[in-house]
């Protein structure tokens, strides 16, 4: 292979590859819109979606733990503001 | 396989090895110390002194090892095979390097017969990377990871991932003047695999990179993340330089909240317009949409659980280690590794260049003005990037937060370099 | 391997692509919308599209792809091997279509040099599947999660569990009814694959399947899954047109507590009682029994644990898409699959049948009466079929909750289904 | 094969599949039975299993949590009642 | 390969099944009931038990399956490859037996064409341990869970753990002697397989049993985590044996902190010193010592805690039934088994003898004395040794806790195994 | 092999085994004394480290909940005491 041949094979590649790229991508911007004005006009969410996402048990754990810690902690403090005062 | 081992002395062999040594402890200090990427940069650097260690042979396939040994069981089966009995042995050892894939094969058996055992990390390499697996899984993980709210709240930003793909094409024409100049010397398919490293998202450059150019798979893939840590550093310089002030502080509109179908829509779209346009890479934005999928869709919690945690840590540690692999010093300790480097990170600058300058061009057209810094966010290297451009922003303007904004164009560049490297595949496979 | 796409055109098997990627955005529909069975239907309809993607031969082999690519040297390679030099290229496809697995390997590793690989999904199915791994693990997984207590309180439920399994035996017969009358052309081992449906069992039917009829493995899947799905309308019809008011009202007496050390003792005599009987399920049971005993065992938490988590959910997921890669459109799209669906159902309702006839069939010679609804219970289909019976007896009588009576005949299912597989496997074997 | 052959085939598997799994379940309902009766006999538990499962963490920590919240929860009404109550 | 189905018969065959699944039994009795090693032995013990169900197969490959049924395709085979067309079926299944992994891989073929299919097990032991995947993943979380603080506090309790390896190479001389004696028939290979039982730890003992000696591999695991759960009643007489009330009441000094950079250097230091003087442990010490950088960089936690679960718990249940299925009847029954037996607690006594003689010997030079108890704990067996140490000594000194004096010598034993691993295999590689 | 060839080897493997076993680890007591020596005076840890371990989720879980069930529980008797005081 000659040295042009090498550097033909390179652009024609950035053509080939910008061009895909953007083609699909605008393709993909059409049917996004499209897609989300679809569902939107036609299958809104009408009320807590049935299919409700049960959260990860983690999270789960850690937002419970979290308020129960919130309220441990105002009842520990109301706890020692009475000691306290008494 | 290099014949390197024949050319050089043993000495030659052992300095290259304790330099490579010297690399790996080098990327466990930026991985520890600095937090380049260190969830791939610890396995990296690590397999990268084991693949190194002189007489251990971790990173060599039992067929390599016979070879070195120049074993003459393995030796004379090849004499047979290519029947060229009185021919050197350098002659012999040329023949194997340029067979096909099932003359390795029976000569592989013939090395087991003879008592050599793949290394262990090219065992790791063979089931991680040569079978594609581990960059796919990673995907998965990483699909259930991404949110793409910010995306279908402002599909246009997708326009911003594409530009930035612009860094991966421009440097495989770098590569290639680079050969044309007697620079280095670049195949067709080796600047295309260098050229990914534009695209700033690790498993798609050792995808590709394991595809069309496997001994430059170390040196692409150190060079990807290796970059991708130093995205505050890299990007924004560049993205002062190609706004004004005004635009920097250019206000952009809340996003509207996106619906749950919306977000299941997208990745079965996805799926199926690549499988129409871009067929090579439907598995990478495959597995990646699958991923989204099982997230969004709410009722398979327990995969998309797993496959963002056991599944693509344990992937991750193996992915690591098999590029590691690819650091021992024979394969790394070439000129091209340098070319590799520089080139890699034009194509960083060039990809966040090009990232700002259409959303400059964006905002003559559109009534929606959009920030142009967010472009710059389009190159992936998802979420530094993202943050990269929040940062930014907020010199010029405190109270501008463009971080949800700027995860619009960084997922859409993660979709734009996976295109890329399809097309790259295809087009690379076309040449021949 | 089809020779489908020599007979038909390139705008065929687009068509049957385009059918057969609805088809996958049908299961996915019904996962994500209607709860199917979604930890399965969700990969398998993904891994579906992906599969019939054109062009992109995610579920083909590398050998698979250079014949449909009429890659010239593969058909050279062939030509030599079965020394037919100037044959019409439509019978070498043929000749390598029946030929054994060592020419396959050869022909592969041609197809390889040649710059094939093999696809994606290929290797997916392969590794999980064509090994028999993946279902072995799903059952050690769901072992651990299974509760032998209420079996063991009232063993005699285990002969609720076998006569369910009648619904296999029955459809293999009408498998071969219709081989018999021409309508369809099932090979005994294929009528076996479809059988097992009935089994009410994933795993079972894709072990079973993936050894008598790995081409109907997609169909026999999808069939099993969706029917799982559908018991709570599938069942109660059948269950109430078989027993009386009186009898759907019967109240079980409660259930005496089982030891540890009994719990502990089960799993190993399964075991035992496997081995020494029906072999052939030792795989299956073993494992099923090894994982009952992790848990119950209580030494090992952390391995019941994983078995129960990470390592079932991997194997799920890669399980899902290799049933998804035979979704191809090549090997779907037959009539043998409206066969398949329609003897599923029938396969179901018989068992559901079965398991109540039976409990009606106890209750003549037994003092102690059991409600005949748990004995739909038996077709397995863990732990729905259980729950049917729960509901459809307090529709009868409101106070009585035969949830905890119906898990006896709902586990024994399960060991009655792959008792079933074993025997099939090792006759049908025997038929040679 | 004559279309008589597989029809024989499947009738074959018939008997030999219902009767293998019928044999072999009524062996394991005899041997469960036995081995139920023996360790009930001969090797009762005595007292608190020295074997105590430790429970799965997640399990654990739901449970405690949940007790945890209950009585929280139950505090914050007897707080909640004092407070409107003074 | 065994002949032994040929020379005996199938009667015998059975009875001799029958007795390993009482073994196998006996294993998970001492599992379950006495807490013996359970995360290995519940799943060896079951793995033995599925290995020697009757006629299922579940731990031989293809070939062996059809040698077993005399296949008369595979025979026939054999004879052309062999050239031995008239010979008796016996000569060739030895011909078979003795030949080169090559041929084996050809006649697989030939089996699989004929039928055949590798069993359960035996793809496990495959994937697992022929591999060498699993020791090497296993050493990898155990690393990620080892603390070397106190090793780093006070190095020189390294060479407690050097010289309770004394153990090990005693048992060698051990083996050889019997051989010598013409008491048992082990080659040198095997007797250093045998040995490594003296290092306490168990996926050493793997992993040097499957390179040197697969056969007896499962003779060399059960003993290995036998002994291992022995430890409390091996080493206390010994202990106290050797030393004086005395010197069991030394106490030791305090240790000092250790910071968290001399842990990050430490796994470091240790990866390069073993690749420069024994390479042949390198894959072993280098996935322990990447385990241990991941725990304490603490920038890879979510590999470091998938390591130490998910991923460790995956590969001990497939460890665990892969070598169970070496508990085969035909490799398990043999005289050598007891040998090794015998040989095991001998080298866990002599281990024990050799440590704590260590420790004397240092308190002759050394100014600050160490208890010689915590000699004990360098056989690794980690933590029992080092608790077995802290146990003995309050029973001299109720106040002078030796746990944390005894982990560092615990810990120092898991590294000198591995490195007496790696000479064993490089110098047994030499002797050819 | 003669059987005294077979005693060579194995007194061979001896020697040649402890002897690898003793130079290797004693060259690692030195090179962890030199490390440690040169890590502490050379490059000590200043202030609370900022590579600070993030610690394992389900660890900050159970010390958390631990805490909190602790709390719940001194709370707890201190209501009943209060209440059985009442
Ligand atoms: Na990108
Ligand atoms: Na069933
Ligand atoms: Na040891």
């Amino acid at each position: 292979m000659s040295s042009n041949d090498i550097l033909q094979q390179g652009a024609d590649l950035l053509m080939l590859g910008m061009g895909s790229v953007f083609v699909f991508l605008s393709v993909l911007v059409v049917a996004t819109t499209a897609m989300s004005w679809f569902i939107n006009r036609w299958l809104p969410e009408v009320e807590a979606e049935p299919v409700a996402r049960k959260p990860a048990p983690s999270t789960e754990i850690n937002s419970k733990t979290l308020s129960i810690i919130k309220q441990a902690i105002a009842q520990h403090r109301v706890a020692k503001g009475r000691a306290s005062a008494e | 396989m290099e014949n390197l081992w024949l050319a050089s002395g043993l000495a030659q062999i052992q300095m290259n090895q304790a330099i490579m040594i010297l690399v790996g402890l080098a990327l466990l200090f930026l991985a520890i110390r600095k937090k380049f990427e260190p969830l791939l940069l610890v396995p990296i650097g690590f397999g990268g002194i084991m693949a190194n260690i002189p007489g251990a042979g971790l990173a060599s396939s039992a067929l390599e090892l016979a070879l070195y040994a120049q074993d003459p069981m393995v030796i004379g089966a090849a004499r047979e095979l290519f029947e060229m009995p009185v021919a050197h042995i350098d002659a012999v050892l040329h023949a194997i390097d340029n067979s096909a894939y099932s003359i390795h094969a029976q000569l592989s058996a013939v090395a087991q017969d003879a008592g050599y055992n793949n290394g262990a990390l090219y065992n790791f390499y063979s089931v991680a990377i040569a079978s594609g697996v581990a960059p796919l899984v990673i995907f998965l993980g990483v699909g259930a990871m991404t949110d793409f709210g910010p995306l279908l709240a402002n599909p246009k930003t997708l326009l911003l991932g594409a530009a930035a793909q612009f860094g991966i094409f421009a440097t495989v024409l770098g590569a290639v003047g680079m050969t044309y100049f007697g620079i280095m010397d670049f195949s067709i398919a080796e600047a295309a695999a260098i050229g990914i490293i534009g695209g700033a998202d690790g498993p798609t450059a050792i995808y590709v990179a394991s595809m069309l150019a496997p001994d430059l798979l170390g040196a692409i893939a150190v060079a990807a993340y290796s970059y991708m840590a130093l995205v505050p550093l890299i990007q924004p310089p560049i993205m002062r330089a190609l706004t004004t002030e005004a635009e920097r502080q250019i206000v952009m509109t809340q996003l509207r909240t996106v619906s749950k179908r919306e977000k299941i829509a997208f990745p079965v779209i996805v799926l199926i317009l690549v499988g129409f346009f871009i067929p090579d890479a439907a598995p990478l934005l495959g597995m990646f949409c699958l991923g989204n999928l099982m997230k969004e869709s709410g009722v398979v919690d327990r995969l998309s659980d797993t496959a963002q945690n056991a599944l693509i840590n344990i992937t991750t540690i193996f992915l690591g280690l098999s590029v590691g692999s690819k650091l021992a010093a024979d394969k790394f300790l070439d000129p091209k590794t340098l070319g590799i480097l520089a080139l890699g990170i034009v194509a960083f600058a060039i990809g966040t260049a090009a990232g700002v300058l259409m959303a400059k061009l964006m905002n003559v057209f559109a009534k929606q003005k959009v920030n142009p810094l967010i472009g710059a966010a389009g190159v992936s290297a998802v979420p530094m990037a993202a943050r990269v451009a929040n940062k930014v922003g907020l010199e010029s303007n405190p109270h501008n937060f463009l971080l949800m904004h700027a995860m619009g164009p960084n997922v859409a560049g993660v979709i734009g370099s996976a295109v890329a490297a399809g097309v790259m595949i295809a087009v690379v496979k076309a040449f021949g």
